[in-house]
């Protein structure tokens, strides 16, 4: 009794801590949910680092965002949707302006929770792909582009490199993915494609638990012959495959991912991987002055967490987007209230006028790092264009000019999937929020 | 406790088991060859022989833990070649153990509750309640544990798990466990191994007082040659898996057979 | 009809019409089998000699792999490392000894089981606070292990098998052989063996359990540095690994828990059942079978062998 | 001196044979009782109600189905995160088909789903024993968990693959769904638990909990007493299941609010164990022990730091997390191997006993 009693009492104490409003003056909680531990922390660790990084460099640079100080707070999620609703709890006593879960598992869940708790979540090409309707969704974002957006870019690719995409009648394209939601989204577009398209559509699902241990698709691969081969992996089932396709000598410049392959990825597929290539939608390196600010102010410091040598990779640089997301949804929420301190309404708002145009992004020193992006109240996602890239052995180089996803199909499924969405919750609320001038 | 019913179809005096030429192999080895007996209603039987006689697989047989190769088995006029050992007890065989083999994680009152399993009748409904008819069944088994408990004066040790005990208390727990489920046919392994004199001393009255009060028929092992030759109405003996010898207890002392091969030749 | 064709038919008949890829999917089967023994022969070592269910084996193999690799990064030479990390599993043998096993003598088994898990979670939180957590890279080079493939014409196609494959088959032989030596012609092997049989025994005999569980502890983890090595050069070296080290549970109920060629002969038939299963069955259900193929193979064997391929026959006495 | 039973006389055998036959402990269940219903709701925040009590009661309940086949009848089983996702997407489906039908009854219903299926796969449990049947009950986790993922049925073709909760209500009030209350939530787990619990309470105390407990200590001689195996064992596999299955369903619908196939991985299945080992085997109030040290232990300790002020990553934080809850498992094991529950009798026996030591 006494046990059990001192029990509740401490964690009671504990959870009552832990529920205490961060929120000093002048100061915006932003929580970073991170995974730099668990078997995906290979991609996790870099993308919590420019993340952080970014808004800490804010920070130390400017003071904040508007004046406001922002008070950032990790936690640790390793990928685990539970340890990720525990953080979801955790933060949102204390005023958050917005949640990035970084964990399609974990976004699920959250979505129906943001419009009843009024914290707007980012989650940044993953999640639900259908959470692009602000309509239905008016609390998700999802910029810059869905996995269906990905995917359609990954096919013009290939048909630019038949020249045309009649020609890919009689083409036989294989689909390698993780066996999860993440990995399956993509199957009816692609079926479609096929149909539509004529070409034959091979799969090769990998297990969770066989991440590592890809043989039988490969071999599989090898007696199909695709003439491309698509990839939507995370974690360790990246350099799994690449080393795998080498393998079996699969033509590296015809295997082509979605954009979650790192660079750490690719130095643990080895030599092997010359010419694999990715989607991309920011550039990589340090060659801008906000990247450059980084440097100076948050990692010479010893304020980072991140090896130096590991600025400007891929996934760090996507954190660093990430970011650049927030702070500007941040900064739009302060221009559309007038306030200094602003809450999780003001920054959905603010999500949702976002314009990051290309003077904008000279302004943030970020020119040339990524295109322009403009949000709308219906159109939570923007639907960018991305562009190829492809690795040289030692990093990645930029191969194509942006290519622009087919609205024209996926638009119609976003739609649809989101209609099934709210007919299946049945009570899904319908949009009250009312929509902002484009600022 | 109530004595047993009697209108099994077999009258005391009568034979209650009958073992008709009943030959056991493992594999290559015979542990029991061709061997036949009765037991009558009412007696106590032992049987005796020197190790590896084969007496515990008679026992086993007897109650469908094994099956014997050939050979016939009948109880209660009824002829059976195989039956799973849940049956045997389903007809009325109960038994105990060489090496105790009680339920160690329960106390002493659950493990002879859990002789009373097949005579509890209310369902998985009820069960779940544990109200009403469960509870009053509940209770009215207790009460008739609770008369074994007394009858073998183990009320002291009632709720302590019976892992804890001491080797001759297992021993009698098992004998309640055995009684609660009210047997026709009681087999008894070795219910003295281990036991010191006072031990057995008691355990012998507890035996002769079941086989009294409560008419029960007792099949037993045992070494102690006294102890057989003192509680037993008939013995039966085997060696390396035949049997030597059969009659009443005098009798089999001057077989001169059994003399020469289990008590050893005098000197 | 059409089902009964494809389940029972067509799959034979792609393997009489591609020989090539038959071999090749053989191969890989053997080449996964062979991992998958290493993994459970370092849980039959130590369920041989102390009885405990050594969950942590799985951890053991990232915590070895991780333990050369970071050492490596930090700037030690590869050999050096190399014999650093072997120290390392030394070390880990003792405390292991120390503060789990011999405090738990003579507990239950499920009880050693779970103390295992409680290794396990140590070993990760320890893992990634020293070395971090992102995914490394496996030194091969520097270990002068081979890299490429050899390719063989065959029935009109070819067959490549991986050099670093071939090499983990020769290790694992090596391996095996030494064990069997070790336990077959060494004071400490007999000693180990006796153990096995009857801890009270060997005491009886003067022989020392803590020092023999030190050994197998010490032996598991030099198997478990060999099978991270492995791994890692295969894939990555990572926490995902683990995951993997699940795959030898139904090894070992294949080969029975107690058996080192058990081990290996049910490593193989795993590997290689999974494999063929996935390529010639899986396409059927729509592929990703071998998550579960390889326990429901183990499942069906163990209704007829409910003591293993090579475990010792259950009698029921009373 | 507090807790003793002398001058309790018992004049009958209903009265023995209570589940809490001494007053001090009638009265310590009536504080538990009262504190979960009346002081834990009012008290508690949100956080504290959906991230500790919630959880903590889902992962009791789970450890009781667990605890009835490990615990008291001797099966070991690592399918329980398999089990525990057959009564979540049951759930799923049948709230969806019907949704005019209470949750509640569909929780249930879920339950008979997850009980069947863990009959099938119990049914190996009478030719294999011990850790091989801890081996065999992973090809049901690893079958389950690939037919969540591959059965799109199951998931009402959802594009995500996951199960999204709908909001449901109970008198009005919702129980499921966004716009469900923590309170709301908590009062509906707890209800569904304390009746779950008290069930199981008297299955183990009864005819069945005794034949359980007979086949887990010596099944031969259970056997021989006419308790027959199979049936017994797949009995305890269809409750354990249930139990297993009801726990998934709240945990879906009543917790997360949606859910990946992925929650119910191998993962999941090892954490229950652990909670049914740390809290005693064959133990019900074990359960809730372990359940309490295994998840809310890491919650502590992941707010501890910041609790004194320390400032370290949160990274760092989770792999000390790690090594201190792997240090002490090990630890209670060394110190308790029969597990909290254990613990907390010679707690109780010293409580009888003082100020005297013996």
């Amino acid at each position: 009794m006494v046990r059990k009693l001192s029990t509740i009492l401490a964690t009671a104490i504990v959870a009552s801590a832990f529920a205490l409003p961060a929120k000093a003056q002048d100061s915006i909680y932003v929580p970073l949910f991170t995974y730099r531990t668990g078997p995906f922390s290979g991609s996790g660790i870099p993308i919590a680092n420019g993340m952080r990084d970014y808004l800490t460099m804010l920070n130390e640079r400017d003071g904040g965002i508007g004046g406001a100080k922002l008070i950032l707070e990790e936690c640790e999620t390793g990928y685990d949707t539970k340890k990720g609703v525990e953080c979801y709890e955790a933060v949102k006593g204390k005023n958050p302006v917005m949640i990035n879960p970084w964990s399609t598992g974990i976004t699920l869940p959250l979505i129906p929770r943001a419009a009843v708790d009024k914290i707007p979540i980012l989650s940044m090409a993953y999640g639900l792909s259908a959470s692009a309707d602000g309509e239905t969704f008016p609390w998700i974002f999802n910029p810059p582009n869905t996995y269906w957006d990905g995917l359609s870019m990954i096919i013009k690719y290939i048909g630019e490199q038949e020249g045309g995409l009649d020609k890919l009648k009689g083409k036989k394209i294989g689909y390698i993915y993780l066996d999860a939601g993440f990995g399956r989204e993509p199957l009816p577009l692609f079926d479609q494609l096929a149909r539509d398209l004529g070409f034959e559509l091979k799969l090769y699902p990998v297990p969770a638990d066989s991440m590592q241990n890809q043989s039988s698709q490969w071999l599989s691969v090898r007696r199909d012959r695709p003439d491309y081969m698509v990839l939507y992996g995370w974690g360790a089932l990246n350099p799994t495959a690449v080393k795998e396709a080498a393998k079996i000598n699969y033509p590296m410049e015809k295997f082509i991912s979605i954009w979650w392959p790192g660079d750490d990825d690719m130095r643990s597929a080895g030599p092997g991987g010359k010419g694999f290539k990715t989607l991309n939608w920011h550039a990589v390196g340090t060659d801008f002055p906000a990247l450059q600010d980084i440097q100076k102010l948050v990692v010479d410091k010893g304020l980072s967490q991140a090896p130096k040598n590991s600025v400007g990779e891929v996934l760090y640089n996507r954190g660093v987007y990430n970011s650049m997301l927030i702070a500007e949804g941040i900064r739009n929420a302060q221009k559309l209230t007038g306030k200094t301190v602003v809450t999780g309404e003001d920054v959905r708002r603010g999500l949702e006028t976002l314009n990051i145009d290309e003077a904008r992004l000279k302004e943030l020193g970020l020119e040339g790092f990524a295109g322009p992006i403009k949000l709308t109240c219906t159109d939570h996602n923007g639907h960018r264009p991305a562009f190829m890239q492809q690795w040289d052995g030692e990093k990645w180089v930029k191969i194509s000019e942006p290519i622009e996803p087919m609205a024209d199909r996926v638009k119609p499924l976003l739609e649809a999937a989101a209609r099934d969405y709210a007919e299946k919750s049945t009570g899904w609320p319908k949009r009250t929020e009312p929509c902002d001038k484009q600022s | 406790m109530r004595a047993p019913d009697m209108n099994a179809g077999v009258a005391a005096g009568d034979v209650l088991l009958a073992v008709e030429n009943v030959s056991l192999r493992f594999g290559g080895v015979k542990a029991i060859t061709d061997v036949s007996f009765d037991i009558r209603k009412g007696e106590i039987r032992a049987i005796i022989g020197p190790n590896g006689a084969g007496k515990t697989s008679m026992l086993n047989v007897i109650n469908g833990f094994y099956h014997p190769q050939e050979g016939r088995i009948t109880f209660k006029g009824k002829t059976r070649s195989r039956m799973r050992p849940h049956e045997a007890a389903r007809q009325g065989i109960a038994r105990t153990f060489q090496n105790v083999a009680l339920f160690k994680g329960m106390t002493t009152l659950d493990n002879i509750m859990a002789g009373r399993t097949l005579k509890m009748k209310r369902g998985f409904f009820w069960q779940m309640l544990r109200h009403g008819p469960a509870l009053a069944e509940e209770i009215e088994h207790r009460r008739v544990v609770e008369e074994i408990i007394d009858f073998l004066e183990i009320e002291a040790i009632r709720k302590v798990p019976v892992g804890r005990l001491p080797y001759g208390l297992q021993k009698r727990v098992e004998l309640g466990r055995a009684l609660a489920m009210e047997p026709d046919l009681l087999l008894l392994d070795e219910p003295m191994a281990g036991m010191n004199l006072e031990e057995k001393e008691d355990m012998c009255r507890f035996i002769l007082d079941v086989n009294s009060q409560f008419g029960t028929t007792i099949a037993l092992i045992e070494h102690d040659m006294g102890v057989v030759m003192d509680l037993s109405d008939r013995v039966v003996v085997l060696e390396y898996g035949r049997k030597i010898a059969d009659g009443v207890p005098d009798e089999v002392k001057k077989n001169q057979a059994v003399i020469d091969a289990y008590l050893g030749v005098p000197h | 009809m059409d089902i009964l064709y494809s389940i029972f038919i067509d799959p034979f008949v792609q393997m009489g019409s591609a020989p090539d890829l038959l071999v090749q999917t053989l191969w890989e089967g053997l080449v996964s089998g062979v991992l998958y023994a290493l993994i459970a022969l370092g849980f039959v070592l130590i369920f041989k000699a102390s009885g405990v269910f050594n969950f942590a084996q799985g951890i053991m193999v990232v915590f070895a792999a991780l333990t050369l690799v970071g050492l490596y990064e930090a700037g030690v030479p590869a050999i050096l490392a190399l014999i650093l990390t072997i120290a390392v599993m030394f070390l880990l043998a003792v405390g292991v000894e120390r503060l789990v096993l011999r405090p738990l003598v003579n507990q239950p088994d499920i009880i050693l089981f779970m103390a295992t898990f409680g290794l396990t979670y140590f070993l990760i939180g320890f893992g990634e606070l020293v070395f971090g957590g992102n995914p490394k890279v496996m030194i091969t080079d520097e270990l002068y292990l081979p890299r490429g493939s050899v390719e063989f014409e065959m029935f009109g196609g070819f067959v490549s098998l991986q050099k670093i494959d071939i090499t983990a088959a020769i290790i694992a032989s090596v391996m095996v052989a030494a064990l069997a030596v070790f336990f077959q012609k060494t004071r400490i092997g007999r000693a180990l063996r006796a153990v096995a049989d009857s801890h009270k025994a060997a005491l009886s005999v003067g022989i020392s359990l803590n020092q023999i569980w030190i050994i197998v502890w010490f032996t598991a983890g030099i198997v478990a540095l060999a099978t991270g090595i492995m791994w890692g050069a295969r894939s990555e070296v990572s926490f995902a690994l683990q995951i993997i080290a699940l795959k030898a549970l139904p090894v070992l109920i294949l080969g029975g828990f107690t058996s080192v060629p058990g081990a290996i002969v049910g490593g193989l038939i795993i590997g290689v059942g999974e494999k063929l299963g996935e390529f010639y069955w899986g396409p059927l259900v729509g592929s990703g079978i071998e998550s579960w193929l390889a326990y429901v193979i183990a499942l069906g064997f163990l209704l007829f062998r409910p003591q293993g391929l090579f475990g010792e026959r259950i009698i029921e006495r009373i | 001196m507090f807790y003793r039973e002398a001058g309790q006389f018992k004049t009958n055998y209903a009265a023995d044979m209570a589940v809490f036959p001494i007053l001090q402990d009638k009265i310590g269940i009536a504080i538990i009782l009262a504190l979960a219903l009346v002081v834990i709701p009012l008290v508690g925040n949100a956080f504290f109600l959906s991230v500790v009590m919630i959880p903590f009661l889902v992962f009791a309940l789970a450890s009781i189905g667990l605890n009835l086949l490990t615990g008291y009848t001797g099966l070991l089983s690592l399918g329980t995160a398999g089990f525990m996702g057959v009564g979540a997407f049951a759930c799923y489906k049948l709230t969806t088909i019907f949704p005019e039908v209470n949750i509640i009854v569909w929780i249930f219903a879920s339950g008979l789903f997850s009980a069947a299926v863990g009959v099938f796969f119990g049914l190996p449990s009478l030719r294999i024993k011990g850790f091989y049947l801890a081996v065999a009950t992973l090809a049901a986790q690893f079958f389950l968990q690939w037919c969540f993922i591959r059965i799109p049925w199951l998931y009402n073709y959802n594009v995500s693959g996951a199960i999204e909760v709908p909001t449901r209500t109970l008198f009005g009030i919702p129980v499921t769904g966004p716009n469900a209350s923590p309170e709301m939530r908590y009062y509906v787990v707890l209800g569904l638990v304390i009746l779950l619990t008290w069930i199981a309470s008297n299955l183990v105390h009864g005819r069945i909990g005794r034949s359980w407990m007979a086949v887990r200590d010596m099944d031969i001689a259970a056997e021989l007493m006419g308790i027959k195996l199979l049936p017994t064992k797949l009995l305890a596999f269809a409750v354990s299941s249930f139990y297993c299955g009801v726990a998934g369903a709240l945990m879906v619908f009543l917790w997360y609010g949606g859910a990946e196939p992925e929650v119910f991985s191998i993962n999941q299945s090892f954490l229950i164990l652990f909670m049914v080992i740390i809290g005693g085997l064959g133990s019900l109030i074990g359960s809730f022990f372990g359940a309490a040290l295994i998840y809310i232990l890491p919650i502590v300790l992941r707010g501890a730091p910041s609790l004194v002020g320390l400032d370290i990553g949160a990274a760092t934080v989770e792999h000390l997390t790690f090594m201190i809850v792997g240090a002490l498992i090990i630890v209670f094991l060394i110190v308790e191997p029969h597990g909290l529950a254990r613990l907390w009798q010679t707690g109780k026996q010293k409580l009888r006993v003082w100020p005297f030591p013996y």
